[in-house]
């Protein structure tokens, strides 16, 4: 039935409309689509979109199609669907409607296809005023001489009162919370010793009580004399090994001295 | 305003007295003129002394060029100097060569425009073929188109909407003065109307694309 | 100019009337903005209708900016459009970004301001790691910290004190009123220290330092 209408159509067809047609085979690749070739097809109706007889179209397209076909020229899939679903429409538009079937009527669905085509000639007028108005670089210029606006950029830093006090308590409180802590005011160090007895030694020239090294301060507070007598000790022998000094004691617990070892010797 | 309710970044502010408008009209000039880019009323501000008005200052000075050589126009929410389009006949040696837009890019930026925002589908829909990747491209690289946010549709679609520089291009105060705008409004022509079943879609083959493109999107955007 | 003088040639011109001066004034106007270089008379002249007078235009154009926040302004023998001297500090963009005080910089300056006037060693010794002279500096610069006297002890080394940027921006009325050094210690957070020591080992630096805040603080406030 379909291929009847075609053919019927073609026939009726008067020459400047099948040349048009014809003109349109041979342009198809200046289809931007279907809707775009429908639109184009419209415009040979002459009438208002929202008057357009979506049923000729649909006849026109169709014979468009059959055309393209018999030319042998290769169509997108776009547009044969689109030849598809014109030939359901078209018969939806010619039989009375079915009760039974489910679904929007032909007119719903071909009012739908006459507003596709209105809205995009609609968008094409559009395009074309946007395109007209005056254009920047075209009728409006710019400033042709811009003036370098130097960048300046400039870091505001922020910090809290509490970002402070919680600075501050972190660091006097580190040494607290250290794992190993001795409370060194009590303790004197055998480098402490050492750095002492070497600045002293070199004036030692006869057996001296190594307690006269003794730091002073050191020898009222049993606790601090015990630390400070066990590094000064410790010293000596670290320097009497290393032969800058003699060591000796002449007997238990009788007083240790020392003496400046001369290089010489 | 009392002072023991003044916040204190206000108290700085009082201690600097606003300069006198028509002092502040001059700075707006000047900022205008030195730029060829539109400047928005923030921007003036942060770049006037304390406590100026720069809206103020632009309404006097828009006044004061209405009829001149030269207009204060507004771009968006931003603001600029641009010669009387009337005068472009002198302009032959400004005169930029714009790159040709395609038709099918002149559409889609008209679809853009009047539509905004709006997904690639919709575009398609409305073109009733397939948008390609090109098109969407060109105008993005003119930048008078960007991504505007996501539809809340399924599949959540990018979306495109038109940039300061497209209504700068067109001499648009914003995309609401679109030529015919309110016409195709009240014509029902921008309404997204579904189609209904059975209708062929126009571009699905390229779903699968879209679908790239959203992800590309969140790469780009979210992190 | 008056007719009669008018040379031969020119006839040919004045069969195209000049436009009004006004619109030559607007004319110029356009071309100084809009051209990418200053611009000669002669050039003015090439460019606008015939029987147009740029160099009266110009001076009309000229009194017209006077005051303005743009200029127009001779360039050798051509003419642009510049921006007022007195507004030149209005092209300078300053980006403001705000960032967070680093850790070395807290604590120095929360041993500034605990222990002022404190001398960079001490402050490395209270810290514990020496102290970096950008730290320093940046604090300087922020204008939280100021050179304080010079201690009285061998090299008579410079002392940090906080200034009134300081207390102002952390809300304090001194640095004394710094809230927390006493919490603190009452929290055990601040270690009350015993009498210093014969030991020239740690400690004793801060306790001195400790008791000349006071001084330091009269020095600061009293005169």
């Amino acid at each position: 039935m379909a291929e009847e209408d075609v053919e019927n159509t073609t026939a009726h067809l008067s020459v400047a409309e099948r040349l048009a047609s014809e003109a349109l085979i041979v342009d198809v690749d200046g289809f931007e689509g279907p809707l775009d070739l429908l639109l184009t097809l419209s415009r040979t109706q002459k009438v208002d979109l929202r008057k357009i007889s979506v049923l000729d179209l649909a006849r026109q397209y169709l014979s468009f199609v059959d055309k393209a076909k018999a030319l042998r020229i290769e169509l997108a899939a776009d547009y044969l669907v689109m030849a598809a679903w014109l030939a359901f429409l078209k018969s939806r538009l010619l039989l009375p409607p079915d009760p039974t079937e489910e679904g929007p009527s032909g007119e719903e669905l071909a009012a739908h296809l006459a507003f596709q085509l209105e809205r995009l000639q609609a968008m094409r007028d559009a395009a074309a005023r946007l395109m007209a108005r005056d254009r920047l670089g075209r009728d409006i210029f710019v400033r042709g001489l811009p003036e370098t606006v130097e960048r300046v950029r400039k870091v505001h830093y922020t910090a809290t009162l509490l970002d402070l006090m919680q600075g501050y308590a972190r660091i006097r409180t580190r040494d607290e919370f250290r794992p190993f802590v001795m409370d060194r005011d009590h303790v004197f160090t055998m480098e402490q010793a050492l750095e002492r007895m070497r600045g002293l030694i070199g004036f030692a020239g006869t057996w001296t009580d190594i307690s006269s090294y003794m730091p002073d301060g050191w020898s009222d507070d049993p606790i601090r004399r015990r630390s400070a007598t066990a590094a000064t000790f410790a010293a000596s022998l670290e320097l009497a090994k290393e032969g800058k000094v003699e060591i000796r004691q002449s007997e238990s617990f009788a007083p240790v001295q020392v003496r400046r070892r001369d290089p010489r010797e | 305003m009392n002072k023991e309710a003044e916040a204190p970044e206000e108290v700085e502010k009082s201690l600097f007295e606003a300069p006198p408008i028509a002092e502040q009209e001059r700075m707006v000039e000047a900022i205008l003129f030195a730029t060829s880019e539109p400047v928005t009323v923030r921007e003036l501000e942060a770049r006037m002394p304390h406590g100026c008005d720069p809206a103020e200052a632009l309404a006097h000075l828009r006044k004061r060029y209405e009829g001149r050589g030269v207009r204060v126009v507004r771009v968006g929410d931003a603001w600029a100097v641009r010669t009387a389009p009337d005068l472009a006949f002198l302009m032959q040696k400004e005169t930029v060569e714009t790159r040709k837009l395609s038709r099918a890019a002149i559409e889609t930026l008209a679809i853009i425009s009047y539509h905004q925002p709006v997904t690639r589908a919709e575009i398609e829909e409305i073109r009733g073929v397939s948008v390609s990747r090109g098109t969407v491209d060109q105008l993005l690289e003119m930048e008078w188109i960007r991504f505007g946010r996501r539809k809340m549709t399924p599949g959540r679609p990018v979306t495109f909407v038109v940039t300061q520089d497209f209504l700068d291009h067109f001499g648009l105060e914003s995309a609401r003065d679109l030529p015919g705008l309110k016409e195709l409004r009240s014509a029902g022509l921008l309404e997204n109307r579904p189609p209904p079943s059975m209708m062929p879609q126009t571009g699905e083959g390229d779903v699968d694309a879209e679908e790239e493109t959203a992800e590309g999107q969140s790469e780009l955007f979210e992190d």
